[in-house]
């Protein structure tokens, strides 16, 4: 111990920025709770939120070369040890959840102070962090055990959350009970999948995973493991006969809950699939090809059509825009399934294009319903009128949804139509267009609520303000931008892909 | 000759065959009880059997606690003759335990809180509540929607 | 509050002297016998809530003010993740005990464990102690007498 | 790089700026000069590819100028400074901004070089047109406007399926002939081919077209007939050429609206017909391919646009004015309104192809072309049809609007814009059929051909006036109740007697089925939405909140499928 001490070279900052990611924001939630002050709350959670989203650009661009980071927590080396491990897929991953986690703060203090008690504040803003860590530490960390801790962390913290809609509305209280239940069984069923994992390799460390997996080759302890993290990790994503928990927590929970979480929890959580589907286990397995044949696709498929179905007939947005979400995910898992570099970069920037477009359209829901009250298609009758920022931004943010060329869906669904013909599955690539067709309709709906009828006489709308303001036109002009500019999600979701498709690097350092 | 059933594979794998039983009934109850309190006791039935799984996967025959012995002067002589039991799962498991305790209070929390705002803990009534409250809202809703429709 | 329950209350008047200490013992004595800081933590809990069950929770209240507990849940927490940010700052990876004693690593390893184990304890004295005031807070839906 | 600037950005600057000029004939005036500048721009654009790059690995062309796209860039534009300037009194932000997009956007298509660019205007004509007959503000036309809408996105996202297929096959995304892949039975093609035929109204995919227009308002109708169809008709000529199918669906084209046409009352939808008509024979042009085709392809579409436009002005005027477009509740109206009248007739004389007036110097290439490879029966289909063209929109128009019976009505003279854009059209019009040469100079192809001949011009004569001959001697008679009932129109009149009726049979049983489609289809779709209702609406069993334990044992089920699986293999 004491030879290796002599060699300990100093550790720098930049040395740091894969833990770092995550001890901010943990670091900054007890805070808020010991200060206990109303007014530092945000402040805090902003900080500690920002600065999370620096660290991750400044470690997605150190990855974008294909490469990746590894860092020992405790200095114990892997696979002993807890390690963090960056590459380019959870970088982007990562960049997402914090650049969300920072533009949604700003819009939730204005939301919250609309929606929840002033009591509840601080610890508002704590569980959030919380809730933030957790997400940043699932997607960061290359440690099986420890993706299963911040799951919990994110998901207790979401549970929390949820339930402050209560407020609000009653149901809010039964949406989470019914996320804790389902959310605790898909983790239990993870961490079920891990202690065979461990029995059958005796490591939890992911890269350690692959080695032994590919060594060794599979038994079925290992495919009952991989069953079970499948569908555990599946309810976190919602994969479409599990999605029973989304709508109603999406549906009821505060706005600013609603965006962060439509934007980046099921995100986090098909990452941690992805990581385990590619890097973990081998694609090649012939059990994975088949679980992706036959759950995977006809769920996906199953989710594009009857989750449009069901939003294209919501009377209340919020909903509309959960079941539109449970679609969109059938999108990015079609691409997992396609197992082809260009389906895997397609879900990759899928992810994180439909992250940005949701939040900025559940935000623009959100500002109005400082002034309707309510969700329902009926009380938001011409508010795009009253409040014609909110209403063009929910309008780019919308088209983006549609996947409108020029705006962001556009080319994650255009990458994934091509990888559908890469692999010759013309009615995949038919089916994909036929239900953005759905998306068609049920964005019109909004449209034509917002703008085409007329507004309630009696309704005292006027602009959000600009809190709420900025961050959905930050989110709005995303939607543009990365429409046009390709080169930041597209360029790192390729390099992302290119690596997990590659398999798992292995314990090489 | 071949056996018919077993018995070495059966018993040897008790943990196994508890931890399965646990597992179903703690499931089976969350699935078949209305009561939203004995839902979360299910839970935890669930989540236990996957501790016993996790501690008895650790468990190594004759393995003691693994605790190095230590004299006085806090120096460490391990004893290569005492079999250790693995400790790495029961960390794991801990933290699993937290995870529970968190979410069973947390359960708990949120069911006293549903008492409070609808009078029932049984998932039925709630369940026709928000049927009713659906039913309400799309009557007052849902007129322009299924007219479109 | 009640001034019956005569023997419970003496009992538990001498047994939570008992109970705290043998909670710092399994606290302090973590890294050579079975113990840390959930256990510990658990049991220091359980010495204010059976005072709180027997003395009643206003009682309970003043000695322990929920506003103390809050804090304490968000100080364990510092204390443990604030180890790591110093043995960061002193150059080396984040929660690596060997920078609280470079030239003897199994004693920055002692050091570090005891902290952060401290912090443990903390935190899950002060969530066992809130998650009993918030439910034994609430005002009961109906009496004991309608039961 | 001031050369390569790309035309449609000027619309779109336009449209932008617009809005912060304040309402009024400042605003109007400067709307007039984006199609000015935009026009300059693409005369003086060198011929080439200009602005590549590369986007999501594709190689991208926002603009490739060559003679084709030249001219159709040009009538864009020209169509469009006369529209807005018809527009003139319109004080509607939403319909000039749209209007702008409009221009520009079929401008981008024209010139773009990649189906991805093509794809992008293709939708940004569709979206932004839409706005346009939404403008007029009824109910009716809120639904037209949606059935419009879903057409035109439709047939871009029929493209945009097409292209990616197209890129698979081909490795690129040029927008280039593909006419070859598309006779070997490419199925990206055929997509593509399929969404230009929506676009371009092709038989049974043409009713879109008959249902907008005339639900527009009265400047969106003019706006609308010169961009849309012909912007497909250039996409045909640019991918399709000499697609041999091409010439039959053509025909078709000339010929089937013509029985609508005649039997329609409500005159905005007669021309709609008309345009339908005269889009077949730019079609027939693209499918028999050869220079001279082609040439009278782009000459028809330039020429089109200004007479259909001044056609369109017209009636739009008068229905400005009077508020009606019905042709039995019109009449004598060259009384109050002569200029519009001579307006009118100046039109009707184009589209009828009069020796001396635009359609009979670009029409006769085509049929030129059509006898120069032999194709005698399609020859005689688009004679046919010229003579019915004539007899519905050449007479039938200006007849029952401004002469036949006195309908009382005394309006106002159409105000100085409408004149003024109709003059300027009518004097184009005339222009161009008096002295073809600029035309033919501006054409995709050297010229070698002279409209004026002999026989040409006594053909087409002998045509129109046996046509003349038929419709005054059906009024004389009485058989010729506007709106009720038809004539045969072959240039063979013998058949008059037993024409008539003939042709009303025919239109009643295609009227009729048609009918019963529809309501068949508009029945079994309202029967699937609200089976879909049921089960996928608010409270139906797909949205309902399951109760946890279904969850729960929905998880286990699928847990268990997918153990069994792993097992399994």
């Amino acid at each position: 111990m004491a030879a290796e001490e002599t060699h300990h070279v100093a550790k720098t900052f930049m040395d740091h920025l894969p833990v770092l990611q995550v001890v901010i924001p943990l670091f900054a939630a007890p805070i808020i709770v010991f200060i206990g002050k109303r007014s530092l709350a945000w402040p805090i959670a902003f900080a500690a939120s920002a600065a999370a989203f620096v660290i991750s650009c400044i470690l997605l661009i150190q990855v974008l070369d294909g490469g990746f980071i590894s860092y020992h927590v405790g200095g114990w080396a892997p696979p002993l040890g807890i390690e963090y491990r960056i590459d380019a897929a959870n970088a982007l991953v990562l960049a997402l959840i914090s650049g969300i986690g920072t533009v949604v703060l700003p819009y939730a203090y204005e939301s919250v102070k609309a929606e929840i008690p002033k009591k509840n504040h601080t610890l508002f803003y704590a569980c959030f962090m919380l809730c933030f860590t957790g997400l940043l530490g699932m997607v960061a960390t290359g440690d099986a055990f420890n993706v299963f801790v911040f799951l919990e962390i994110s998901s207790l913290s979401t549970y929390v959350l949820v339930a402050q809609g209560a407020n609000h509305n009653k149901r809010a209280l039964t949406a989470a009970y019914d996320y804790l239940i389902m959310g605790t069984i898909g983790a239990t069923f993870f961490i079920i999948g891990l202690a065979m994992l461990y029995m059958a390799t005796g490591t939890l460390n992911m890269a350690d995973l692959a080695d032994r997996i590919a060594d060794e080759g599979t038994n079925r302890t290992i495919r009952a493991a991989f069953a079970f993290i499948v569908v555990g990790m599946g309810l976190k994503v919602a994969i479409y006969p599990l999605h029973h928990w989304l709508p109603n927590a999406y549906t009821f929970a505060p706005s600013a809950v609603s965006v962060f979480l439509a934007a980046t929890a099921t995100k986090a959580a098909i990452y941690v699939l992805l990581r385990f589907m590619f890097s973990v286990f081998n694609p090649s397995f012939v059990f994975e090809e088949w679980t992706l044949y036959i759950v995977f696709i006809p769920f996906s498929l199953l989710a594009m059509f009857a989750a449009s179905f069901v939003a294209v007939f919501q009377t209340n947005i919020k909903r509309m825009l959960a079941y539109s979400s449970i679609a969109q995910i059938g999108y990015m898992l079609l691409g997992i399934a396609m197992l082809n570099a260009t389906g895997l970069s397609a879900t990759l920037v899928h992810l994180v294009n439909h992250g940005v477009t949701k939040a900025a359209l559940f935000m623009g829901v959100g500002a109005m319903m400082l002034y309707s009250g309510s969700a329902f298609f009926n009380n938001l009758n011409g508010l795009g009128r009253k409040m014609p920022l909110t209403g063009a931004a929910m309008v780019a943010s919308g088209l983006s949804l549609i996947g409108v060329p020029g705006t962001a869906g556009f080319i994650s669904k255009w990458v994934l139509v091509q990888a559908a013909f890469e692999n010759g599955w013309w009615i995949i690539a038919i089916a994909i267009m036929l239900s953005s067709l759905l998306a068609v309709i049920y964005v019109w709906r909004m449209f034509e609520v917002l703008y085409l009828t007329a507004p309630d006489p009696q309704s005292t709308a006027k602009e959000a303000p600009l809190a709420m303001l900025v961050p959905m036109w930050v989110l709005a002009i995303a939607c543009i931008w990365f429409g046009f500019d390709t080169e930041l999600t597209l360029g790192s979701a390729r390099v992302a892909a290119d690596g997990l498709l590659a398999g798992s690097a292995g314990m090489a350092h | 000759m071949e056996q018919l059933i077993d018995w070495a594979f059966i018993v040897g794998h008790v943990n196994y065959w508890l931890f399965i039983v646990l597992m179903m009934t703690g499931l089976y109850v969350v699935v078949a009880r209305g009561n939203l309190v004995k839902k979360i006791v299910g839970l935890n039935i669930f989540q236990v059997s996957v501790f016993m799984l996790y501690i008895s996967i650790g468990k190594i025959t004759g393995g003691t606690a693994p605790i190095f012995p230590v004299d006085l002067t806090g120096h460490i002589e391990p004893d290569p003759s005492i079999v250790y039991s693995n400790p790495l799962p029961h960390v794991l498991i801990l933290t699993a335990i937290v995870v529970g305790i968190a979410t069973t209070s947390l359960g708990l929390a949120l069911i006293v809180r549903i008492r409070e705002a609808y009078d029932t803990i049984e998932e039925e009534d709630i369940l026709k509540i928000e049927r009713e409250m659906t039913a309400e809202d799309n009557k007052e809703y849902g007129a322009a929607m299924g007219g479109r429709a | 509050m009640h001034h019956h329950h005569l023997i419970l209350r003496v009992v538990t008047k001498m047994l939570v002297g008992a109970i705290m200490l043998f909670a710092f013992y399994v606290q302090f004595h973590g890294d050579f016998s079975p113990g840390g800081g959930f256990q510990a933590g658990v049991i220091m809990a359980v010495a204010f809530i059976i005072y709180g069950i027997v003395f009643g929770l206003d009682k309970a209240e003043q000695v322990f003010p929920p506003w103390l507990v809050h804090k304490l849940v968000a100080l364990g927490v510092l204390l443990y993740a604030g180890v790591g940010v110093v043995s960061m700052l002193l150059g080396y990876n984040y929660l690596d005990y060997d920078a609280f004693s470079p030239h003897h690593p199994s004693h920055g390893q002692h050091w570090g464990i005891l902290l952060v184990e401290l912090g443990v304890g903390i935190t899950v004295t002060g969530v066992m102690v809130a998650i009993y005031y918030a439910f034994a807070g609430r005002p009961p839906p109906m009496k004991d007498e309608d039961w | 790089m001031i050369d390569t600037f790309p035309p449609f950005l000027i619309f779109f600057i336009g449209a932008a700026i617009l809005p912060l000029i304040p309402q009024g004939n400042l605003r109007s005036a400067i709307s007039l000069i984006f199609p000015v500048i935009s026009a300059w721009l693409i005369w003086t654009m060198p011929e080439g590819l200009h602005l590549s790059m590369a986007f999501v690995g594709l190689d991208i062309t926002l603009l490739r100028v060559d003679k084709l796209a030249t001219i159709f860039g040009l009538i864009f534009s020209l169509a469009a400074f006369l529209s807005l300037l018809y527009a003139w009194h319109v004080r509607d932000t939403v319909q000039q901004v749209a209007a702008l997009l409009y221009a520009g956007s079929a401008i981008g298509a024209v010139f773009a070089g990649d189906l991805i660019t093509l794809f992008f205007f293709w939708e940004g004509t569709a979206i932004a047109s839409v706005f346009l007959i939404w403008a007029r503000g009824t109910e009716g036309a809120y639904h037209t406007g949606m059935r419009y809408l879903i057409m035109q996105i439709a047939s871009g996202v029929i493209l945009i399926a097409g292209a990616a297929l197209y890129f698979r096959t081909t490795g690129n995304v040029e927008f280039t002939s593909m006419s070859d892949l598309f006779a070997a039975g490419d199925i990206g093609t055929i997509l593509i081919f399929f969404a230009f035929g929506i676009k371009c109204a092709f038989p049974l995919l043409h009713n879109w077209l008959q249902d907008s227009y005339p639900a527009a308002t009265i400047t969106g109708t003019v706006i609308l007939s010169s961009f849309t169809t012909k912007l497909a008709v250039y996409s045909l000529a640019r991918g399709f050429p000499g697609t041999e199918i091409l010439i039959y669906i053509g025909a078709v084209m000339t010929l089937f609206p013509i029985f609508y046409a005649v039997i329609e009352n409500d005159l905005r939808r007669v021309l709609a017909y008309s345009l339908n008509n005269q889009l077949g024979f730019m079609v027939v042009g693209v499918g028999i391919g050869t220079e001279l085709a082609l040439n009278g392809t782009a000459a028809h579409a330039f020429a089109h646009i200004l007479y259909k436009s001044l056609l369109f002005m017209s009636v739009g005027a008068v229905l400005f004015r009077t508020g009606t477009a019905k042709g039995s509740e019109l009449g004598g109206l060259y009384k109050t309104m002569p200029l519009t009248m001579i307006f009118c007739v100046v039109g009707a004389a184009s589209i009828s192809a009069f020796p001396l007036f635009s359609g009979f110097i670009s029409k006769s290439l085509i049929l030129s072309a059509a006898a120069h490879d032999h194709y005698y029966v399609i020859w005689a289909i688009l004679l046919f049809a010229s003579a019915g063209v004539f007899h519905h929109s050449g007479i039938k128009i200006p007849y029952f609007v401004f002469f036949a019976h006195d309908s009382g009505l005394r309006p106002k003279e159409a105000p100085w814009n409408m004149l003024l854009a109709m003059g300027l059209t009518a004097f184009l019009c005339i222009a161009i059929g008096a002295y073809p040469a600029p035309l033919y100079s501006l054409l995709p192809y050297d010229v070698d051909y002279v409209p004026y001949t002999t026989t040409h011009v006594i053909t087409q004569l002998q045509l129109l006036f046996f046509s003349a001959l038929a419709f005054t001697v059906l009024m004389r008679t009485g058989i010729y109740p506007p709106e009720l009932k038809s004539i045969n129109l072959d240039t063979d009149w013998t058949y008059r007697k037993a024409g008539p009726s003939v042709i009303h049979w025919f239109s009643w049983v295609i009227g009729s089925f048609y009918t019963w489609l529809t309501k068949l289809m508009s029945k079994t779709t309202e029967r699937t939405i609200k089976r879909l209702y049921r089960s996928h609406g608010p409270e139906g069993q797909m949205a309902r909140s399951w109760p946890t334990g279904a969850m729960v044992l929905s998880i286990a089920v699928l847990l268990g499928a997918t153990l069994f699986i792993n097992f399994l293999v």
